[in-house]
């Protein structure tokens, strides 16, 4: 055996484990949504997820990474290592959307939109970047997916909010908002949990390489910042509820903690701790005011995806410059505004089109009484009678 | 006096407590009870095996009034009530003999 | 005979249980509501946005009584129920007609 | 007319479903409740500290009839709750006033 | 240091992180039954996937491994690596049985048995293959234990469901079959998904080498077949299940992904992805039906582990010598028939024994009340009172 | 590349790796927690668990790492790997904390004593052994932490429960013992299956070095015998209480398996697997009754952290001689000594002095009522009404 033998392995080995990493995101998602929506619509979301991860592996096997990165020369770590890395990733942004149009967007129309945004729609402007595309040539800086990943999976997702409404009865006749609080808050904070552990496969896997010295330090400062920055996201949204209304809002500080996860996503490895401890609470601030805004705005987003990963998504990509050198303002601006015009646009159409043949809201009876009986035909607790309706 | 007890849709509730608050009548004691009836539980289905919940979920409201409001009360809780579908539920009316508020000691009349 | 229905704090319910054994009532059956009256529910807060459980938990007790335990019975529970604020509920006597205990057959003073 | 509250035990529901069938009954409204009476709970063991669960349990039904069925349909369910151990439970009657079916405005007889 | 130590290092540490995902699938079978039984029992079922786990390593340490492997002279990573790899397998065959027997079998005796089963039963077959064995011989291959681990577990756990019978109230005197659901689909949804994430330790550890090249590159294509195969049985089973009967049943699609799982263990490295998916498409297909065909037999298994492990498992086998030249189908009927053989006959004579000196079923009482207050003194959610009693 | 700088990068990566198992824990602890509180103090302890990790993770970065170990030179691995690593320790420590003050304390007071004990008190002790102050000097040997993580979490949990007294309605006046059972049975073994397995990155990674054959025997020898010692507490646990009380107790089962766990992490690697086992059996017996005696002495505990941690971490100290020939009993009973002295007396200080100020125990109508409506605003499972009420 020769020294790059073995490290083509240890390589090809970290890469593996830092996709398993991410691929344990998809818990993460399942489990936080299912915690946020109400018990009637649990089982929905629950398959809402797991198909939604299996379709997205499926399509980007069978397309999406052609289309993304064609046939990559990759003579450091096995190309199968790659494949599986990059193809957690697009499970990653489509798992924002679910959450987004939770409780009444239809199961059919939604897995129909997940196979065009992961077989076409986020392949093509990853392929911008990632991909060796004219971001990558104009110098737009995106290491681990703060626009690429998360960004984009907002914007599909706000595309799919604006053409589905809000939950009947989320807001008033005379601009009342009302709370419809999650039916599991331990499902909550444990799929949240799964998130920030898969995170460090996410972020620490992106190096792409682990072998030599520097690689190496990069890699451990990135899974610092990654941890800081998330810590400070949840200690910032903590502290800003509890000012603000008194109380230790347990989903706010655990939209902290991913709002800090998604923004130190754009440039892991350059800050330092302390630096990435200050974009953490940059993101914990946005993302509780986003959310309080959004709600304004009537735009029902039951998990607070767009906030999380649409807003500190380009909050991450702005605050690159800060600690790298090479990036600059208005590459991140020109990137940001390529990837959410594209895939803004492009989902708009298709659940446009979606909206027109099969309908994308379920019926107001289904609604009312939660899709898991009249969809999935179990509900999720059924042995347990939910003492308050919505 | 009179003790009333509807059972309707639980959709219907916020609906007839509004109804009920407009006639005067503010207090009520609600529990979630299941109906059989005429009304039929939906089909789920659990692993290929079909199942129906043969039990409808419903609310009973529990209201004590006095002689005078029954009726008013009765109507209101009937308008408000009613979809015009099966499983809209009934109203039964007893005669309540005695009240006591017990924070105040108060009967009858008063405790109501 | 008398059915006894009983609205009390859920906090209560050990206490009116302990009462009700001292004057030798030792059946009963109990049921969760909810009440609405004059007792507000508390705030909440979720995701900043305000909301107020309407409606209080309340317990429900129903206790198949003789006439003549019924005055005892009503007073046990009001003491023990007793704690001055808004939401210590409200006992209703009505008529009973008839009370059957289906291990025995035996029926209604002996059947309670 | 009547209303009648059958307390019984939880596994018994179907047969007594079945047999308020057979009698022309089909209406009924159902509540999940806690008894107490002479029947005790289990113990539990949690960490090593014994505790008993002291309520039990127990289906209520409330069921409207006419003053012809009531016989009948006590009878029935006594005979469907029946198993002879402690804890079948109880049936009471009271005298109904008034009923009144939603959906169609029936009223006493026809609305039951 | 040498190149030889490194690679040492390197090999047992993938051993190690593959066997800590295949530990952590023991939390995915405790929650995927805690899931698919009712509360009634999941005090119960939890008690007995802790101790199943407990017992299966502390036998297989004191008896099984010596048993299955004697004196291992391993020279490429520590010893101990492996023998770590291989007890977390004997608890995954264990907790098949656990499943398929759940909410009727007494405790005592079904602790009883996992100690026969992990101490004996199964560490004498799988020395016929992975010990080096007649069946390696014959040629039999089962990469990682679609048969050896699975089917065995499967073949144990129908000799148990046929000594036990069907849970009270699953079937009707006149072939009725009633839907028993389990309380709680979220953790049904999370069990499956860290099953998941374990098979890719299960799976990919069992190259059992990393270092060079070439192991690299056959490691990396097991995690991406391994996933193609779960992600399309779980889309197979949702549209057999959504063209059958119009609805998106969540456990058929988790078990259409266990299935995937289970028929690619049995050759994950030889295929191309897409024949991978392919195995995973007939994986979902079979489970599906034989769930439907299993319950017509009135063979009650409450999570459908025998379809999952033995079905999937069986057909696992048999598919080999499509993407694997060495592989014949006759060796791979041999194999399977000897390992069913040896395991169903065995595990039934051990239920027999304990049938009729303690007894292997609970008490009817205990059945209708649950066993969680009669045999574990607490129930699942004491707070909670189911509203549905079966 | 040279041979050094891949054993770097390989033993960076197992750093990390390790690091992130241990960084899992805290979903551990959370689920844990979550399961055995009550219903109306769900979403408190889960928001406890989440901030304390961040505090922990902030505090230990801006203050703690230096206190304990200064500017270390690290030649083997990235410094940053050697950081991420000690930081999710301090997190282990504050989490024992949080359980055995459950359903009671306030949460802001909570908070402050967290940043005192992660930013110095933990770090001063932390400083005298694993720093290579006079408990190192002095022959004291704790090789992953039973004294200085485990023990030392369980002196501070034990000084606020002293200030604190128990929950309401837990004693009775004439000495009787209630039993106050937690809400959610399979969140508490998910819990316990998750700090099992996280257990492998606290005991393997503090090794600290992988390359190397004897360094990854050791590596491998702590697995095997983490196990072990796991599963023998577990079976132990499980055997006393069968035979005292004839019930299966869950919770005593998963008391068991972490005592085993917290037991063996004081010397992992240099006993025998059999020898593991036997150290599990004495840790599962010891808690059990460490368990029922701090009830008798009216010390409130809800989770048992007292008894798994500080019990078992004790013992765990103690019966290093039996397997390492370099401890002494002296050393050990010195180090438990001063870790013991320190951080009680410590913890006492700040207990009463935030007693003083802000308080630390919730109003009576508040602990009656729940902490999670009146100081989180929301249930935890808002939509299923308990329907015991204690
Ligand atoms: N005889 C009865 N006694 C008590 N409750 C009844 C009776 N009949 C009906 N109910 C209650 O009224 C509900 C509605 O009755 P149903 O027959 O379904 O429809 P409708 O009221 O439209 O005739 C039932 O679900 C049940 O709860
Ligand atoms: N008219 C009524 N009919 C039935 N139940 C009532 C009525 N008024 C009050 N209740 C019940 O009594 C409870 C206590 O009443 P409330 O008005 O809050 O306080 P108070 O008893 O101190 O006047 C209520 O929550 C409700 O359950
Ligand atoms: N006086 C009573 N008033 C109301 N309910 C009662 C009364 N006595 C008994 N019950 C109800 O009947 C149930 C059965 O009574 P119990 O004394 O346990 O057995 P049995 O009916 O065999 O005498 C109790 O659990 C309770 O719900």
């Amino acid at each position: 055996m020769t020294l790059q033998q073995l490290s083509y392995s240890l390589d090809t080995f970290y890469l593996l484990i830092s996709a398993v990493l991410v691929m344990w995101m998809a818990a993460g998602f399942s489990m936080l949504e299912a915690g946020l929506v109400r018990s009637k619509n649990t089982t929905e979301i629950l398959v809402k997820n797991i198909m939604l991860y299996a379709v997205a592996c499926t399509c980007y096997l069978l397309l999406g990474y052609q289309l993304m990165y064609g046939q990559p020369e990759l003579t450091d770590y096995a190309p199968a290592a790659d494949f599986f890395f990059q193809v957690v990733f697009v499970a990653t942004a489509m798992s924002i959307v679910s959450g987004a149009v939770a409780e009444r967007m239809k199961l059919n129309s939604f897995l129909l939109f997940c196979v065009v945004l992961t077989a076409v729609i986020y392949p093509v402007q990853g392929s911008w970047s990632w991909g060796g595309g004219f971001l990558e040539s104009a110098g737009f800086s995106d290491f681990a997916g703060s626009g690429i990943v998360h960004m984009a999976g907002a914007a599909a997702a706000l595309a799919g909010v604006l053409l589905l409404g809000p939950r009947r009865g989320k807001y008033g006749k005379d601009g009342q908002i009302y709370a419809i609080p999650g039916a599991n808050m331990p499902l909550a904070a444990l799929g949240t949990l799964i998130l920030w552990m898969g995170w460090f496969g996410f972020n620490g896997g992106s190096q792409l390489q682990l072998s030599g010295t520097e690689n190496a330090q990069i890699v451990a400062q990135i899974f610092v910042n990654t941890n800081a920055a998330a810590a400070c996201g949840a200690i910032t949204a903590f502290l800003v509820m509890r000012i603000l209304w008194r109380k230790a809002d347990l989903t706010m500080i655990l939209n902290g903690a991913l709002a800090g996860l998604v923004a130190i996503t754009a440039e892991p490895g350059e800050p330092t701790a302390q630096v990435a401890c200050l974009i953490g609470v940059g993101a914990g601030l946005l993302v509780v005011f986003s959310i309080l805004a959004l709600d304004r705005l009537r735009l029902d987003d039951p998990v607070g995806a767009i906030s999380v990963h649409g807003v500190a998504g380009l909050y991450g990509l702005l605050v690159v410059p800060l600690s790298s050198a090479d990036a600059t303002l208005s590459a991140q601006l020109l990137g940001a505004g390529a990837i959410f015009g594209w895939v803004f646009g492009a989902s708009l159409i298709v659940w446009l089109i979606l909206k027109v043949t099969f309908g994308i809201r379920v019926h107001a009876d289904e609604e009312y009484q939660g899709s898991d009986v009249s969809d999935c035909g179990v509900e999720a607790y059924p042995e347990f009678t939910p003492s308050k309706q919505n | 006096m009179r003790l009333i007890i509807a059972i309707i849709k639980p959709a219907k509730l916020a609906d007839v407590r509004d109804a009920l608050s407009d006639v005067g009548c503010n207090g009520m004691t609600v529990s979630e009870v299941k109906g059989f009836g005429r009304q039929k539980g939906l089909d789920e289905l659990y692993r290929g095996t079909k199942y129906r919940a043969e039990f409808i979920p419903k609310m009973r409201l529990d209201i004590a009034v006095t002689a005078e409001q029954c009726d008013n009360v009765v109507h209101a809780i009937k308008d408000a009530a009613y979809t015009g579908n099966t499983g809209d539920g009934k109203v039964f009316v007893l005669k309540l003999e005695h009240a006591v508020r017990i924070r105040t000691d108060e009967t009858n009349h008063d405790a109501i």
